[in-house]
């Protein structure tokens, strides 16, 4: 299914710092790039900046960014010859590849067939198993018989998790630490999935601890030909959430990269793969690397990537869409110096994340060696409460590891955003935490080295530091702006009123 | 006047001693003097040098008792008073300066999901009583008090600001 | 001369971007920064960022940036324990790391000695032609007698030039084109010289014609090492101002990068060169390569250097003048990709570069994949007329030369600087340009290629196309402003005033 | 209303058709009918979608007969008039618009470094009147016309801001 077909103008079926991204690949390719925005989105950055930019629905999702046919309609209305899912809205979802063939238009990433695939855990499992790719110790697929269970717990080893085929994002999840728990275990759990959803339907799964989340950067093209573009560590989460990704990972030595990026090969292979992917891998503290699955999709952490190969990820998959091969050969890929990423989340990290939405007045984007950020942000731009609370991403590359991390901390102190919250304090704790440091990362990071408490106290170190200025502050404010205020009704213009030379 | 900066109940004594020429004044904090040069003043926003390093105030809100301002990014609140350690010490002694509010106050901006209690019944300081949605996210609003729950002041499908009052717990 | 001390504190003696970028290499060595300002830099950005910052006078140079005493007063009050002079200023003044070394203070960069040798020309090149470094065909020294002209002349070979030895800047030089007229115009220049400075002072060069400026970045540590660190070719200038520099040069492959910069790095040692700095040569269309000289100081476009390299210069400086060895082998550094830097001048290109300077009420900065700004813009700020017009390097970075040149392209379009005019829309013209494009460059590029007239046309074919648009606007403006306005007066809030979001 | 686009002397016929909701505005240019949609709208800066393309537009100068402005980044010089044709014709005929202006403008903001000529003399175009300095180039500023030097309005050392007068020529 080789197709060739040179792409004149692409629909980005998306928005925010990613839109954003692909527009600027569009513009090096000489493509037309063709924006959607919500209601919400009118002042959006990404509308700015597209050749041309159309107006999609209303502000919720479901409505706008979600609306496939409304999509592929404007994509024919303004002339697109293909379309760019981003990552999240309609990326992942096996039926808009389908409605874009049906319309003639290139959906710019892997097939429906390879989406279904790998979009259901299971089936993907079994292809995987198949193909000798290691998997997470476990059942094959759903046990409804207690004894099987057993056979299959005692068979992976304890501790195994006990999990709802109906739960999801941590729910319907139950621990097992011996035989004896497990029966009691399954009982209640097959009797409360009967009830909530008139089945049964449970796996088992060995319990890994401590364990680091490292993936494998894909891309495939449509002659068969694949490469891996290395790893990425992504072990730094908060509920189930990628806050930090960096590569390489400080437990990847040459060795594992090119054993497990040939396992990542061989997984991407197992599924007829196309464009670019990831094959996302759980790593045990004895070394033992087991896939979960593949991300069918660009990563929002593929900059990172981006900045240790030279590549670029979205220019590579525009090729690869247009039926091009891929013209590197795996040798030819060397890994240059270290990349870190820090997901800028409108989120407080001193109140539970809660989300923090708004205008952003002012906002300074750090920038000098070795700092990249993609990010929709600009001075008088609004943080909508509709979409994700992803702002920007701020990358930092080194020579080696030390060198990223003592950047990416002097540009969490660059970077300033008014108005809203944000996750930067807690990366600035990270970057200087002695167990990031030495590499010691597991997905329980955060908890297990109290980086919470760490943070609050270093938001009252900084404290301490500025009490100073802010008497300073507020000593200033009572001595000039009450007077500059009677000055300033009696004559127009005010000696406190400065502007910005001193005599 | 004395200040007290919040969070790390720190207490400070700060004047001014005089202003100079060159938008300089001269300030005694916590006993030592300190030249502070003013580089721009605007009505809520300041930048000035004080003991050779350049300090970015704002200020968030002013009030005659407490000033909340972001300093080099860092949020601070500041309580002032001419007379504060003899306030503070009877604020102690009465056990807490505010006292117990009625209104339960939204955090966040966002959208009424779900309305989890009922008017009328009790509540435990911790019960759910909203949920709400923003950024996929959805963030339960617990009672800040055990009480009776006077009034739901939000509807499901509401847009709510933040600091607005979602309930009453009396 | 080996000294080793451990810095902890720099004093910068310089201002701008430049200022900015020492500082964050100081962050990132966790070494104290210490910036100077005039009153016309109160608000500079190198003083908000600096750990500390000291007021040195008023605004003209002479009474600050170039006033040594106060600077090295300073830096002792302030307990800094070395100096970084950056570049222009007090950089390549020979006084000044003399100064520094009297008072107990590390001057990042050469020896006193060695500025002394490459800041006189004549006695450089003697020295160069001792180390059989190639140099441009000409005299030896100030020559007096007509008939020995005329011998060195039929050496080098006609055209020739004259050079009063007291000129500059492109004063008192004569061409050339035989002997009769060699004759004719040493009587000429000679009577000039004697009326003008009682003495006639004149040498002989080679007239070389379509040359490339290309250097070569060296460092040398105190213990001997030298390493070149590949070339740049900066060819596009307009009088002899450098206006975009780039690595690698389209014409030096890699036996000739391998072969200049062994010659480089014999010209460094033959100076006794210490920290980083600069060997600089034209080449003829021939390939034959002539040094010019060496500039003694951390140049403006470095970071192209850097971006190719992966190094960080300024660190790199630091080390040295802490005594340490250079830790890497010349074999160890590969050039990765190409770089190009613009240099974003407050200037007016459509108006023969008239300096254009005044408060800059907003501006974006670009970002994104390749993209590195060095700059002391931020919206608010004050470009000042005391200081030199660089307000911004604008750099890019790509697999190849195409790929930095469409990112540099796209970059170009994406600054903006409100308020004053910059040299922007010139390099729009070149990046476009098929003679830039492959690579036919000299000094003389911008009059040979006629790119002024094309960057008239560009910015006529720009207005063409943005003439509905501002039609559109004026529309627009007599539509709902006034409209607006009326309504403000009646109601406070009026339908034309509007927020983010439409319903 | 008839407008000419400057430089590049095209001419535009433009109108207002009708506003709809949505802040949008049926305009026809050149004949065609374009929905202009308003995304913000400041006193001098407008955002809005063209055909399906962004614009942002800065209004530097708003005359009744002229307008200044920066559209996406590049500036354009507008003239506008009911019966602009009409204007333009008369104009040219009568051998250009405006007229020998008698001030030397300076176009640059710079410290006056030389006064080249003197008061009173003969000029012609091109001479260097005075000398300015900015960002450490000099820059001369030459007479814009034959004439008698009437006077000269700077001093040396002076600080002049652009579009100041430097000399009056006549």
């Amino acid at each position: 299914m080789a197709m060739s077909k040179k792409i004149i103008s692409i629909l980005i079926a998306n928005r925010g710092e990613i839109a954003l991204r692909i527009i600027r690949a569009c513009r090096e390719l000489g493509i037309k790039s063709i924006a959607i925005y919500s209601d919400e989105d009118v002042r959006a950055v990404h509308v700015k900046r597209a050749d041309e930019a159309y107006h999609i629905g209303p502000a919720p999702p479901a409505q706008s960014y979600l609306n496939m046919t409304k999509i592929v309609e404007t994509a024919k209305a303004a002339g697109a010859d293909a379309i760019h899912p981003g990552y999240g809205f309609l990326s992942e979802n096996e039926n808009f590849p389908e409605m874009c063939e049906k319309n003639g238009i290139i959906f710019i990433g892997p097939t429906a067939k390879a989406m279904e695939v790998t979009g259901d855990k299971m089936k993907c499992k079994a292809v995987m198993k198949k193909a000798q790719v290691p998997t997470v110790p476990g059942s094959d697929g759903i046990i409804e018989d207690v004894e099987k269970a057993a056979d299959v717990a005692n068979k992976a080893g304890y501790p195994v998790l006990l999990k709802s085929a109906f739960g999801g994002g941590g729910r319907g999840i139950r621990l097992a630490n011996s035989e004896k728990q497990l029966r009691q275990e399954f009982e209640m759990a097959s009797a409360e999935s009967r009830a909530a959803f008139g089945k049964a339907a449970l796996f088992v799964e060995k319990y890994l601890q401590r364990i680091r989340h490292i993936e494998f950067q894909l891309v495939r093209d449509s002659h068969g030909n694949s490469r891996h573009l290395f790893e990425r560590e992504c072990s730094i989460q908060r509920r189930h959430q990628k806050l930090i990704e960096m590569s390489p990972s400080p437990v990847v030595d040459q060795k594992t990269r090119e054993r497990i990026g040939e396992i990542a090969v061989r997984a991407a292979e197992a599924v007829d793969y196309l464009n670019a992917g990831t094959a996302e891998f759980l790593r045990d503290p004895e070394g033992n690397f087991y896939f979960i699955e593949i991300n069918s999709r660009l990563q929002v952490e593929h900059p990172v990537t981006e900045l240790v190969t030279g590549l670029d990820l979205v220019k590579l998959q525009v090729a690869i869409a247009q039926g091009e091969e891929i013209t590197f050969k795996q040798s030819d890929l060397k890994m240059n110096g270290c990349a870190i990423e820090c997901r800028i989340n409108a989120e407080d990290p001193f109140y539970e994340f809660a989300p923090s939405t708004g205008a952003v007045p002012s906002c300074n984007i750090p920038y000098g060696p070795g700092v990249r950020v993609d990010t929709y942000l600009y001075p008088g731009c609004t943080v909508s409460g509709y979409y994700d609370s992803l702002t920007a991403k701020l990358l930092a590359w080194g020579r080696n590891f030390d060198e990223a991390r003592v950047r990416m901390r002097n540009a969490l102190d660059e970077f300033t955003i008014e108005g809203i919250n944000t996750t930067i304090p807690l990366y600035r704790t990270i970057m200087d935490d002695p167990n990031f440091i030495k590499g010691d990362l597991s997905t329980d990071y955060l908890d297990r080295f109290k980086i919470f408490d760490k943070m609050n106290e270093d938001a009252k170190e900084r404290a301490k530091e500025k009490a100073s200025a802010a008497v300073a502050s507020i000593l200033l404010q009572s001595e000039f702006v009450k007077k500059a205020g009677a000055a300033q009704t009696a004559a127009k213009s005010s000696k406190w009123k400065m502007r910005g030379t001193s005599s | 006047m004395e200040f007290k900066v919040g969070d790390i109940a720190q207490l400070l004594q700060g004047e001014v001693l005089r202003t100079t020429e060159n938008n300089s004044v001269l300030v005694k904090i916590a006993g030592k003097e300190h030249t502070v040069r003013l580089l721009k003043a605007g009505t809520n926003e300041f930048e000035f040098i004080l003991d050779n390093t350049f300090h970015h105030a704002k200020i968030l809100q002013s009030g005659s008792a407490e000033v909340r301002l972001v300093i080099d990014g860092q949020p601070l609140t500041v309580k002032k008073h001419s007379k504060l350690t003899e306030v503070l010490e009877k604020a102690s002694a009465l056990g807490g300066a505010g006292g117990g509010d009625r209104n339960l106050i939204s955090q966040i901006p966002g959208r009424v999901v779900n309305i989890s209690a009922k008017t009328g019944t009790e509540v435990k300081k911790g019960d759910v009583i909203v949920v709400l949605e923003s950024m996929k996210m959805q963030v339960a609003v617990k009672a800040h008090k055990d009480g009776n729950l006077k009034e739901i002041k939000v509807k499901q499908g509401a847009s709510v600001a933040r600091n607005d009052v979602l309930a009453v717990i009396e």
